[in-house]
């Protein structure tokens, strides 16, 4: 798929006063050509989902949009528009102002992602002083009411724990709630759920929905499970060997994969013994059969 | 690309060593003794030494030695410490106990006179090249240690994996374990600590004939060509002296400790 | 718990010093030419006269025996070489040598430390050029001839083993760090917009702590046989100028305390290195 | 006018004004002389020294009761102010000088030379100078004729008996001290070891200047200890050091050419460079190896195959002669003028071969029985100049197909082959000589154990070396000077024929003195720079 016809297929998608309007093509040393051409936009609000396998680049556009990558030799190209912003362009200092405050990131395993030797009411503070310099009290209160949002228990006992004394599960949502300690416009969810059982899966789905809904947050959803971003998303945006294949709303998916390789993933659902063979074709269907499988109301 | 630029710079510096016979305008013993002490000129590229011998033939033929000296000194030292690190990774916690007791022991003790007693015990009229090859084998011998440290690490996290886990549970003999599943495992620290130990062992030939006790006269070694050194105040009068060897040893090591990674780290 | 592990370590510690001082002592009685004076070759003194200024042979064992009382009482002898109490000669040099491997190494380790921490930091080219290739270009001179060289410039002896130890230090640490930073918290900490200097202290520093220890544990045992050639070029009066000298005339009793020295400053080196990777193993 | 051009002229000037400077007094009193000692001293006793440090230390804080002009090579009045040989020898009278006082104050006596001596020739001391005066065994003994009158008994008639007195130095017998107190031009302030050693100047030193002023003019020396001899070069070209010893030819051409005026060429020292072949019979070589070497012809063959003019020259620049036998051209007493140097001849070496049974088989030399000629020489590690010239004869005998092995080891190691098991072929080394004959005793004599090529032997194995035997003892109980010196031109005749040792070179004594010395006197005899160290001074007065 070559870069011109993604540029109309974006011009096409995307309005005229978008969150986020990237367009990426990056180069790792050993790699060349990880991203190539990969446009999107999102809009406020939004929940954009990001579909591939892995390898395919999807988590190279969320440290893209972050300005993290670290390894030497790498090289980024394209533009990132971000509120009217331009990150591509922004300082190092800049974009530190960025991280966290306006686009909060969720990595994919929850455990790793917390400093072992930290408490986690040490790291929230630190989250917290990262953007605000308020006094205790006033922080005390922000970080209760993020900890509420995602139903964790904001007792002493809970903030004294260390992330060994966590479940995945209670770790994930500490690491949510330091997400959206400042009420960030973008949130990016780095496969969220992927080291999570089904359970607790469908509970932070839920979470998202629930973010989405109450903080009017647009969200990034990057996994590699179709059904769990049809479940949630908007609009979803299908990956392969870096390059962005068919972007469309997730009813659109389902009922008219454009692509090849979006049909070969749709095909390869998983279906209940006993169903029709032929898949769903509306998507209302598949949704409301989806968000009962996650219990979304 | 920078990997492969150091690999032919490092052997064309080793095929001129190699070659020297017939690259170096004289032998490195060749002493004309109307020219003592000359400087560069057409006939004496890099002039000449006190004894008139040509400076550099000379470094050409130390070269050579030096750079085969090293890694054979480092094959040596790897063995013992495989040998070492295999057997106690094997034989359980008592004899990994008592090996690094040895290791401990090993390095404290004076080196040096480890060196002098081996040497004192030699014949006298060994040619050039047994000399060189006892040089090696010492040095390779004593300086094992560090190596026999990581190998043993290494061993150790192998025999814990998983394959071998895996291998011991389809009732593969212990020794059948060893050849097939640990050899291939350490090969690459075998070879990271090989190229590690390269430079070391260049350094150590130099030390040690810094001391005179080195490769023996007339055959020149990086390190008795060093020895110049000892009359360090006329060496910025003489720059010829030792910045071609300088340049040549800095360049050598550079592209030895770029060669395993393929950057400078 | 930390109680035992330490008196286990401090068993450990003293019987290898103990039988380091025994090995030495063997190695200097079966090294040739034990027992041979200089004043043999003095035309003027007579072959009874020479004979006469070397001490009475005795067995290794029953030596170390004596020896070891001695020790006990406080006592290490006297060198024969150098015909002075070997508790003396060690309170003159052990200071220096100590003063050249705590300024030497620490000063290396410091820097070392600090070269990683800024091209982990800053990932700028030139924080990691500068560093990168003064460490290779002293990685290939020999410390004999760093110390000659630092001899010419006037600089002190200590400075020498910096060179020596500095780039090892800045190799491993650099690795050490640059693994530490790629941990997932230490991302997440900087996608939140934590500052760069919390990060290393507070997200990289304590993750890559015991792996540090042990690098300086390695600088230690690592600086302190790098110190015989840099004393002996350099002309510092400290114990490893010592040993040389001692190595040289073959003066067992003197060889036999400096082994134990030296084995002593191995050792801390190597628990320094087992404590850390005990921690890190206890963290896992 | 170029700088190259104005150093002949600055050099006149400096010779001009110390010129000038000598005909008066001292320029200037008090300063501190610094210099260098290439080790710590193992002590500070004088009664003691076998080292060199020890000696410089004993030299300047010793007084003896007679002593050596080291320019003249003849001996002076110091403590004693005349002395009698008596009884062929075996004693000697001495009658002391008047009202000389010790370093503490004490007045020195007859009693305190008798101390002295009883102090020396006690066992419990272990003395090497009772060595020297004790050729055999039997008592020294001292007699107190009166307060300034002392007779020294030996128990063998010594050749040289007074010279022996020069290293002797006097100490006080009332003194409480270890050990006592002495009557040299300095005493000792603080020793710091592994760093340095301060003198202060003695007060009650007892030599005074032409002009009655009291010596010595230096206020005090401090005797750095410092093993390298490049650092040693460095200070002293600051100026932080003022006198060099033994400078090596590449570091004097050096200085030669940067500050003509502050390293001086004394011309050849008394010691040599020799090689010498393994002659012991039960030594563990091959026996058809020991044949050679004990084959005159075939040692006199490898002195002829030697080119020591190259040796000289490139070696140590010029700074050598080509030696001919023990004794130096710088020793001007007992060398043999007779005697020619030895040729480089390698088609008289190849003769001489080829008679005695030698042959050449291609480019190879073989011995009659086919077997290749090569052996190794040892040497010690880490002389440079041991080992170029090694490799240098190295060359010379590959010329007439002999293949020579050079093995530098340890020093120790070195000295066991030689002393001990004999487990060597042919080996090189230097002898540091001191002018007299008596010294070398122990080396000409058969049954000594410095009879390097084939020690203690029980009795003479050769002709030649049963005459050596009986010239060497022959000069040394000889009063009469002529005798002796008969004696010993035959034994340097018997050292040239037989060529036990086959000597290479005398190197030149190379010094260096600081130009803002005055009064400087360097000779080949040591201490070469600072023997007149009383009388030594400042060009520029440094205060007290």
């Amino acid at each position: 798929m070559s870069t011109p016809s993604l540029l109309t297929l974006h011009a096409a998608v995307s309005g005229g006063g978008s969150l986020l309007a990237a367009t990426l093509e990056l180069d790792y040393p050993n790699k060349p050509g990880a991203l190539r051409g990969v446009s999107f936009d999102i809009e406020a609000g939004e929940i954009v989902g990001l579909i591939g396998e892995s390898g395919s680049g999807k988590s190279s556009v969320a440290m893209c949009l972050m300005r993290l990558l670290r390894a030497r030799g790498t090289r980024l190209r394209g533009s990132i528009r971000f509120d009217g912003r331009d990150l591509l362009a922004s300082s190092e200092r800049e974009m530190r102002r960025i991280r966290g405050r306006d686009i909060g990131l969720v990595l994919q395993s929850p455990l790793a992602s917390l400093n072992p030797m930290l408490r986690v009411g040490a790291q929230m503070a630190e989250a917290w002083r990262a953007h605000r310099s308020t006094s205790n009290e006033q922080m005390r209160g922000e970080i209760a009411r993020a900890m509420e949002m995602v139903s964790l228990p904001s007792t002493d006992e809970f903030l004294r724990r260390y992330p060994r004394q966590l479940s995945v599960g209670l770790a994930q949502r500490v690491l949510i709630a330091m997400a959206i300690l400042h009420r960030p416009k973008l949130l990016i969810a780095d496969e969220p759920t992927s080291a999570l059982d089904v359970i607790t899966s469908a509970e932070i789905l839920k979470l998202f929905a629930r973010l989405n809904r109450e903080l009017g947050m647009a969200i990034l959803f990057i996994s590699h499970d179709l059904l769990s971003v049809a479940a949630l998303c908007h609009r979803v945006a299908i990956m392969k060997s870096g390059e962005l294949v068919e972007c469309a709303p997730a009813a659109r998916i389902f009922a008219a994969p454009a692509h090849p390789y979006t049909r070969e993933l749709v095909a390869a659902l998983p279906r209940m013994p006993g169903a029709p063979d032929q898949l769903p074709v509306s998507s209302t269907n598949l949704s409301t059969a989806i968000e009962k499988m996650a219990g979304l109301p | 690309m920078l990997r492969w630029s150091a690999v032919a710079a490092l052997l064309a510096i080793l095929a001129a060593g190699l070659f020297a016979n017939w690259i170096a305008p004289h032998g490195y013993a060749d002493q004309d003794r109307e020219s003592p002490n000359l400087s560069p000129s057409r006939q004496y590229p890099l002039g000449t030494d006190e004894l008139g011998r040509d400076r550099f033939s000379r470094l050409l033929y130390g070269t050579r030695v030096s750079l085969l000296l090293a890694p054979a000194a480092a094959a040596i030292s790897i063995a013992v410490a495989v040998a070492l690190g295999g057997f106690t990774a094997y034989a359980g916690a008592g004899w990994a106990r008592a090996s690094s007791l040895v290791t401990d022991l090993m390095l404290s003790l004076p080196t040096i006179l480890i060196l002098l007693t081996v040497r004192a015990m030699l014949p006298l009229n060994v040619s050039a090249l047994a000399s060189i090859v006892i040089t090696c084998v010492l040095i390779g011998a004593l300086n094992y240690p560090p190596a026999a440290r990581v190998i043993g690490a290494g061993v150790d996290a192998l025999l814990k994996s998983d394959f071998i886990l895996q291998a011991r549970a389809t009732g593969q003999s212990p020794g059948r374990i060893l050849i097939r599943q640990l050899m291939p495992g350490i090969r690459p620290v075998l070879i990271a600590q090989f190229w590690l130990l390269v430079p070391v062992f260049v350094m150590a030939e130099a030390n040690l004939s810094l001391l005179g006790l080195g490769v023996s006269e007339p055959m020149p070694s990086w390190g008795n060509l060093l020895r110049e050194l000892e009359n360090y105040s006329a060496i910025p009068e003489r720059p010829w002296v030792l910045a071609p060897l300088g340049v040549l040893m800095v360049t050598v090591l550079c592209l030895y400790a770029i060669l395993p990674s393929g950057e400078p780290a | 718990m930390a109680l035992r592990f330490l008196a286990k370590h401090a068993v450990r510690l003293v019987l290898t010093v103990l039988i380091a001082g025994l090995l030495g002592a063997a190695l200097v009685r079966i090294a040739p030419a034990f027992g041979v004076s200089e004043q043999e070759l003095d035309p003027r003194l007579s072959r009874e006269f020479v004979q006469g200024q070397r001490p009475e042979p005795v067995g290794i064992l029953r030596y170390y025996g004596q020896f070891l009382y001695g020790v006990a009482h406080g006592d290490f002898g006297e060198s024969p070489s150098l015909q002075r109490p070997i508790g003396e000669l060690l309170r003159e040099r052990l200071p220096v040598s100590l003063e050249n491997l705590a300024f030497g190494a620490g000063a290396g380790i410091v820097l070392g430390f600090l070269c990683a921490m800024v091209a982990v930091v800053f990932r700028s080219p030139l924080a990691r050029a500068v560093p990168v290739a003064s460490s290779t270009v002293l990685l290939s001179l020999p410390s004999a001839a760093l110390g000659l060289l630092f001899l010419l410039a006037g600089w002190p002896p200590a400075m020498a083993l910096t060179a020596v130890v500095f780039p090892r230090v800045y190799r491993y640490s650099a690795a050490v760090l640059a693994r530490s930073a790629d941990a997932s918290h230490v991302l997440a900490a900087r996608a939140r917009g934590v500052s760069p200097g919390r990060i290393l202290c507070v997200h990289v520093l304590p993750g890559a702590a015991p792996q540090l220890l042990a690098i300086v544990g390695m600088a230690i045992s690592l600086g302190f046989p790098a110190l015989v050639p840099i004393e002996a070029v350099c002309d510092s009066p400290g114990v490893m100028q010592l040993a040389l000298k001692a190595a040289m005339a073959r003066d067992l009793p003197l060889l036999v305390v400096l082994t134990m020295v030296a084995s002593v400053v191995v050792l801390i080196g190597n628990a320094a290195a087992d404590i850390s990777s005990d921690v890190l193993r206890r963290e896992s | 006018m170029s700088i190259r051009r104005l150093f002949p002229l600055l050099a006149l000037a400096v010779v001009l004004c110390a010129a000038a400077a000598t005909v008066g007094g001292p320029p200037g009193t008090g300063g501190e002389l610094r210099f260098a000692v290439r080790a710590e001293p193992k002590t500070l006793d004088p009664h003691v020294v076998v080292d060199e440090p020890s000696q410089v230390v004993a030299y300047l804080t010793g007084g003896g009761l007679v002593r050596e002009n080291r320019l003249t090579q003849e001996l002076e009045p110091a403590l004693a102010t005349h002395w009698r040989v008596l009884e062929g020898g075996a004693a000697i009278e001495f009658t002391l000088r008047q009202g000389v006082r010790f370093s503490d104050g004490a007045p020195f006596t007859a009693e305190d030379v008798a101390f002295t001596i009883r102090r020396v020739a006690d066992p419990a001391l272990h003395s090497p100078l009772a060595e020297t005066l004790r050729s055999g065994s039997g008592a020294i003994r001292a007699e107190v004729k009166s307060p300034t009158v002392v007779v020294v008994r030996v128990p063998n008639r010594i050749a040289n008996l007074a010279g022996m007195f020069d290293g002797i130095a006097m100490v006080s017998s009332k003194s409480k001290t270890n050990p006592p107190a002495g009557l040299g031009p300095f005493v000792i302030a603080e020793y710091k070891p592994a760093s340095h050693l301060l003198l202060r100047r003695n007060a009650n030193y007892w030599k005074k200047d032409a002009a009655g002023r009291p010596l010595p003019y230096l206020d005090s020396i401090r005797l750095d200890i410092l093993a390298n001899r490049e650092l040693e070069m460095m200070r002293f070209r600051k100026g932080e050091i003022h006198l060099l010893n033994g400078l090596e030819a590449e570091s004097f051409d050096r200085f030669a050419k940067e500050t003509p005026g502050a390293v001086r060429d004394l011309g050849p020292s008394l010691d040599s460079e020799q090689i010498w072949f393994n002659q012991v019979p039960t030594a563990p070589i091959p026996a058809y190896k020991r044949e050679w070497f004990r084959n005159v012809e075939f040692r006199r063959a490898i002195s002829a195959a030697i080119n020591r003019a190259d040796l000289c020259r490139l070696v140590y620049r010029g700074h050598a002669s080509p030696a001919d036998g023990p004794v130096s051209p710088g020793n001007h007493a007992w060398i043999n003028t007779k005697l020619k140097p030895a040729a480089y001849a390698p088609q008289a070496a190849r003769e001489r071969l080829a008679k005695a049974g030698f042959r050449m088989q291609g480019a190879t030399l073989v011995d009659s029985g086919g077997r290749p000629v090569e052996f190794s020489l040892v040497t010690n590690a880490g002389s440079k100049i041991r080992e170029r010239t090694a490799a240098l004869i190295q060359q010379d005998l590959a010329k007439i197909g002999i293949k020579l092995n050079v093995v530098p080891m340890d020093f120790p190691s070195l000295i066991e082959r030689i002393m001990r098991t004999y487990q060597y072929e042919a080996c090189m080394l230097g002898q540091i000589a001191d002018p007299d004959p008596n010294e070398m005793m122990n080396v000409w004599r058969s049954s000594a154990a410095n009879h390097q090529w084939n020690p203690n032997q029980k009795k003479p194995e050769t002709t030649w070396e049963a005459e050596l035997d009986r010239l060497m003892d022959e000069q040394a109980s000889a009063v009469d000077p002529k005798k002796r010196k008969a004696a010993y031109d035959r034994v340097q005749e018997i050292a040239a024929d037989q060529l036990p040792f086959i000597y290479l070179v005398h190197k030149n004594a190379l010094v260096g003195v600081s130009p803002s010395l005055w009064n400087t006197k360097p000779a080949v005899l040591r201490p070469q720079t600072f023997w007149n160290v009383d009388t030594l001074a400042f060009n520029a007065p440094r205060g007290r």
